[in-house]
């Protein structure tokens, strides 16, 4: 560790090449991770934006702000961009790229130019979609259903879904590389199981990036050419069967739902070892269960099919594998919890939100268990209740995650430590206003209130006046950290190598890592989280 | 030559041999993400031939198997001449390679002619789904989505036909300035890997496409 | 708000459920949160205590306790699932047409209604179903009811309202601009009065006897005699018998049967007749037209003898291959005939 | 380092094979199966898949991972193919439309 400290700081990858174009054709990962994570805000903000303007205008049941095509439109891009352009490449392509060949001692991905690539491919895919938005928007939802977008829908379906396939190529190209790194390219003697949980995760999301999202390409290419040419694929008009399009999209988009969750339960196994200084607990069990939960996700998207036109004995296969997907998620939520029980906990920031997704994280999931209970999805599906429910697990779980791994890893990114009172104030007011916002949508969909509805029966009032104002002080919550880490970015206090005082082999190196991560490949001799073993390194004790 | 093979070696690679595992291990993920995209179309088609065997039985019989069948051989020689290539670089003979390389273009490029002939003649027969499709006999819409899929799958295929001879024309310029040697022939293996995926694919497409017609 | 058959047990379902994962969540809260008090890291330097940092009987017990709740959940749900799917033989036959963005119903004896419905308490009531442009819903919360509606094919569900009242009807499947106004009432009516708003619509005509004209509308007549001489089957007593086909393989005269006869003739053809005589109605007929003509056949009555009408629940195997887009002809396994169970 | 692992000869033989196999499929199609004419078409493709990814792609001679990167490809497939058929096959099972 000391040699590495001795490094002069003007040599790390941020400063040793300067210019636009050094960054516009770098193929260093941890630049293209932070080009991932600009690009990845933006759309986020993107995305946000519209959602602040449909709840201001579900304050009211007649709707106060736009009219319902506009409404219609606003929860599509929402849900698109959120989907597509934040949540799928936000923790993985950002922290994932940045911390991957860090975590395992490689210099840096098996395919640094691949992966340049799939960020212009991203880029692009966005902006083909952001051109679709300008020219008029999508009114489809952001499930693109049959044969409404296919035949009725009169606005820029084909843009849209365009945008989209071309960015699941971005997908592609990083499962590709991050399996074909943690495979060939570790450090001596850095075995699987002496891995981060961290790795694992990654692992398991990219097995779903490189077997789901062709499915997804192809499908959406289907799509843009019974549009195009009003041939029949799912057509019902001309032979087609628009459930069969319902399977092939879900057959992507429920594992999409596991791309988003895998890499926030690897920030999450990051945080709670080194904030509670122990190991974690049951390390075999939580690594296979992320497997688990790439492998099992693929079996279980006839779930949403329920009442969608699918066969009952189908429906009951789902349902049966839908509560096997449930058990290595729950698996993980005990064994942090037990990481927990008499270690050493830190209320830093990172903490905060772990412990945030922690329970956010297991209210969502357990939902999930309603829902996949055939005779209650019958009641509640298609309703707020999905709603909420997906929001507990991809705002309460991913976004929580996210922020948590944004907070954690931010002195080794920027190399400057980010103002922790007005942090952890931030995760409170996240924390917080995300509950009100959401958990009334629970009770809304309970009582029957449909989704997607520009306008609502006048006794639904109440609860969407509380989710309103929730949103407002969640949207204060997401601003804020915007703010005081751009602040950081210039005059936040040196961080050093490992303020944390963390095991992993990201903290061996000096923060700002140099362009080459390690001066010399370390070599592994312990495993993962040994904060015993490493007492006297980490002057603990 | 491991002087040769060495330089080539990226610098976040160790070892040549690590790269080339780590680049052949890459390569067949792509190919299994090659599998789902076209696997999401034989899924489709799978469930409405199922439904619908007499029309598709009947847009079947449209095709022409005497050329289908020629093709597949032009394929399966082009696959099979694709392999020498990326033997014949193993073992370190360029001239072999170049040689090797362009008969397979050429096998490729009268693949795609044949198959061009065969839209042409489809063409002609009034079988362009939507926009110039023309068929009068029962259950037309759903002839015309046997043609849909046709049109789909093999369209789809020769497009990764025509990338496949770009990628070749990359690897026969490399060949002949001389990159590849004995202990370096990691892209031409693994074109040769597209180039072999590419025409399972096609073995695949004969059997449901061409094969089935000759008894409605 | 739950007035139907099923509610019942939705909300013991539900509440079951609401308390099992409360408690277990409130378990896991209390001991994050007491470990983040009570364990509150005290120095910088503190280094927790080792301790084993796996414990198989412990895990054990966290996977296999989950798997049984988990079983037992799914199994009630799957339970209540068949309840919801599977109507009672006595139902009350209502026909549901959606399209952009409204609700047409309509009942064998009864005007036809927008987006609303009557019907009368205490009885089983069941909703064939189909749209006449993209997905909708048919979802009224109070009876923790909803089902795609889907073009190109019929789907059903029932319910049996339990108290008096009206209810909201949504649509629930996003289906484009005015979707939020794709709402209606479901009105359930004491028995008389709902008798009493029969004889009020009865002067419109019934279902069948608009199918009645159509049948003649459109030529039907001229090949379907009644007494079994024309050119085409006699369509008396078809509905809900057992069809046989060319090719040896039998169908079940049902609804979706009907349907398809009307817009893909020749998909199937009845043994002995001719295959090129019916003629394809599916540029002719909208799917309410396509309604009136089922009742109107239905109307027809049962074959003499048969009583397979008084029991579809306990005949399925009769079911030929069911959905819209089924086509026989196709394999074995989907042509299900009588003894291949 | 690469060697090349399979010999010339191994290559003439399975294009051989390959070639035969295509005249065995195509003559098949001449004979009337029913519905098997479509199952035997498809094993004969599995078969010639089989041949050239094991052989053209030397899939036999890599390592291990690769093999099983290979299988996870096919067994996804599958996995898509049979679930999505679940559906389409049992549907109609219930008595009512629709279910």
């Amino acid at each position: 560790m000391s040699t590495t400290v001795a490094v002069p700081v003007e040599t790390n990858y941020l400063t040793e090449k300067q210019g636009i174009l050094s960054w516009l054709l770098t193929t260093d990962h941890k630049r293209i991770g932070l080009l991932y994570f600009f690009s990845v805000t933006a759309f986020f903000f993107v995305g946000g934006f519209f959602a602040v303007l449909m709840r201001l205008h579900l304050l009211t049941p007649q709707g106060v702000i736009v009219g319902p095509e506009t409404y219609n439109k606003l929860f599509t891009m929402h849900g698109i961009i959120m989907v597509w352009f934040f949540l799928i490449p936000s923790i993985p392509a950002t922290l994932g790229n940045f911390l991957i060949p860090m975590m395992i001692g490689a210099k840096d991905l098996a395919f640094p130019k691949l992966n340049l690539a799939s960020w212009y491919v991203f880029m692009l895919g966005g902006a083909v979609t952001l051109w679709a938005l300008v020219r008029g928007g999508v009114d489809t939802g952001w499930t693109f259903y049959t044969p409404f977008s296919t035949t009725y829908s009169t606005t820029y379906v084909v843009g849209a879904a365009l945008g989209i396939f071309i960015s699941g190529f971005s997908s592609i190209m990083t499962g590709i590389n991050f399996i074909a790194t943690i495979h060939r390219m570790r450090a001596p003697g850095l075995t699987w199981f002496r891995l981060p949980i961290f790795i694992w995760s990654h692992y398991a999301t990219s097995m779903i990036f490189v077997l789901a999202t062709p499915v997804l390409a192809i499908t959406l290419l289907m799509v843009c050419f019974e549009r195009l040419f009003q041939v029949g694929i799912f057509d019902p008009a001309l032979g087609g069967d628009p459930v069969l399009f319902q399977h092939m999209f879900w057959f992507y988009s429920h594992p999409a739902v596991y791309v988003m969750i895998l890499p926030a339960m690897a920030v999450v196994s990051e945080i709670i070892p080194v904030f509670s200084r122990r190991p974690i607990f049951g390390y075999t069990a939580v690594a296979y269960s992320s497997v688990a939960i790439a492998v099992v996700g693929f079996l279980v998207w006839g779930h949403h099919l329920f009442v969608a036109g699918e066969s009952v004995y189908s429906a009951m296969a789902f349902s049966f594998m839908s509560y096997l997907v449930a058990i290595p998620s729950a698996i993980k939520v005990f064994n942090w919890s037990a990481t927990m029980v008499k270690g050493s906990i830190s209320w830093d920031t990172p903490m905060l939100y772990a412990i945030g997704f922690l329970g956010l994280f297991t209210i969502g999931g357990m939902t999930g268990l309603f829902l996949a209970a055939l005779g209650l999805d019958v009641h509640v599906t298609d309703t707020y209740f999905v709603v909420a429910h997906f929001h507990y697990i991809m705002v309460g779980g991913a976004v929580m995650a996210y922020l948590g791994g944004v907070h954690y890893w931010w002195p080794k990114i920027s190399g400057k430590m980010y103002p922790e009172g007005l942090a952890r104030l931030s995760a409170l007011i996240v924390f917080l206003g995300f509950n009100l916002t959401f958990f009334p949508q629970f009770v809304l969909g309970f009582l029957g209130m449909p989704r997607r509805y520009a306008a609502y029966p006048d006794e639904f009032q109440f609860l969407h006046v509380l989710s309103t104002a929730g949103a407002s002080i969640l949207g204060v919550g997401y601003v804020l950290p915007l703010c005081y880490l751009i602040w950081a970015w210039k005059y936040g206090k040196e961080a050093g190598p490992n303020p944390w005082r963390a095991t992993g082999l990201e903290w061996q190196t000096a923060s700002p890592p140099p362009a080459q991560n390690f001066d010399t490949t370390p070599i592994v001799t312990r495993p993962a989280y040994d904060f015993e073993g490493m007492k006297e390194e980490l002057h603990l004790g | 030559m491991a002087d040769h093979a060495a330089a080539l070696v990226r610098e976040h690679f160790s070892t040549a041999e690590q790269q080339r595992e780590t680049e052949t291990l890459g390569m067949w993920i792509f190919l299994a993400t090659e599998v789902m995209f076209f696997g999401g179309l034989f899924v489709a088609f799978t469930v409405y031939r199922m439904y619908y065997p007499q029309a598709f039985g009947t847009g079947s019989a449209g095709m022409n198997i005497v050329l289908g069948s020629i093709n597949t051989a032009v394929l399966i020689t082009s696959s099979f001449t694709m392999a020498m290539a990326v033997h014949s670089a193993e073992v370190g003979n360029p001239r072999l390679l170049t040689l090797l390389l362009i008969v397979t273009m050429l096998l490729g490029c009268i693949f795609l002619g044949i198959k061009f002939t065969e839209y042409y003649q489809h063409f002609l027969e009034h079988r362009m789904p939507g926009v110039w499709f023309d068929y009068a006999g029962p259950a037309a819409s759903k002839v015309q989505m046997f043609f849909v899929f046709y049109y789909f799958m093999t369209g789809l295929h020769a497009l990764h036909m025509i990338v496949g001879v770009g990628v070749l024309l990359v690897i026969l310029g490399r060949a002949m300035a001389g990159s590849f040697s004995a202990g370096y022939s990691t892209p031409v293996a693994m074109a040769g890997l597209y180039w072999s995926f590419v025409d399972i694919i096609w073995v695949f497409l004969f059997a449901i496409f061409y094969l089935q017609g000759l008894h409605v | 708000m739950s007035a139907s058959s099923v509610a019942g047990e939705f909300n013991w379902l539900f509440w079951t459920l609401v308390v099992v994962c409360g408690t277990v969540a409130t378990a896991i809260a209390c001991v994050v949160i007491y470990s983040a008090l009570r364990y509150h890291r005290k120095n910088e330097n503190e280094l927790p205590p080792p301790l084993p940092s796996n414990n198989i009987r412990l895990e054990a017990a966290w996977t296999i306790i989950p798997f049984f709740l988990f079983m037992g959940m799914f199994a009630w749900g799957a339970k209540l699932y068949f309840d919801i799917e599977r109507p009672p033989d006595d139902a009350l036959q209502v026909y549901v047409v959606a399209k952009q963005w409204m609700w047409k119903t309509q009942q064998l004896d009864g005007a036809r209604e927008i987006n609303q419905l009557h019907v009368p308490v205490g009885q089983p009531v069941k909703l064939l179903m189909t749209s006449q442009d993209v997905i909708h819903s048919f979802y009224v919360p109070a009876f923790r009811i909803k089902q795609d509606v889907l073009p190109g094919r019929y789907t059903s569900i029932w319910f049996q309202a339990t108290k008096p009242g009206k209810y909201h009807l949504f649509c629930a499947e996003y289906c484009g601009t005015k979707h939020s106004g794709m709402i209606g009432w479901i009105y359930v009516m004491e028995r008389q009065q709902y008798q009493h708003w029969l004889q009020e619509g009865a002067a419109e005509g019934s279902l069948a006897s608009d199918g009645e004209k159509l049948f003649h509308q459109f030529g039907c007549a001229n090949c379907h005699h009644f007494d079994g001489q024309g050119r085409c089957p006699n369509l008396q007593g078809l509905f809900h018998s057992t069809v046989h086909l060319a090719g040896g393989t039998t169908v079940l005269a049902d609804e979706a049967y009907i349907r398809r006869k009307l817009f893909d003739p020749r998909a199937t053809t009845v043994e002995g007749y001719d295959k090129d005589v019916m003629p394809d109605f599916s540029h002719q007929l909208t799917e309410e037209d396509v309604i009136q003509l089922i009742a109107y056949i239905r109307s027809l009555g049962p074959a003499p003898g048969s009583t397979i009408e008084s029991s579809p629940g306990s005949t399925p195997s009769q079911y030929g291959n069911q959905p819209g887009i089924a086509y026989p002809g196709a394999p074995p396994i989907l042509n299900r005939t009588p003894g291949m169970r | 380092m690469a060697q090349p692992v399979v010999p010339k000869r191994t290559y003439l033989l399975a294009y051989l094979v390959l070639l035969a196999l295509l005249l065995l499929t195509t003559i098949l199609a001449y004979i009337n199966m029913g519905p098997f004419s479509m199952v035997i078409a498809i094993l004969i493709a599995a078969v010639q898949a089989s041949l050239i990814a094991s052989f053209f792609m030397q899939a036999l001679y890599e390592s291990a991972l690769v093999r099983v990167v290979t299988a996870g490809g096919i067994v996804w497939f599958l996995i898509m193919m049979t679930l999505v058929l679940t559906d389409y096959i049992t549907r109609g099972w219930l008595p009512f439309p629709g279910k």
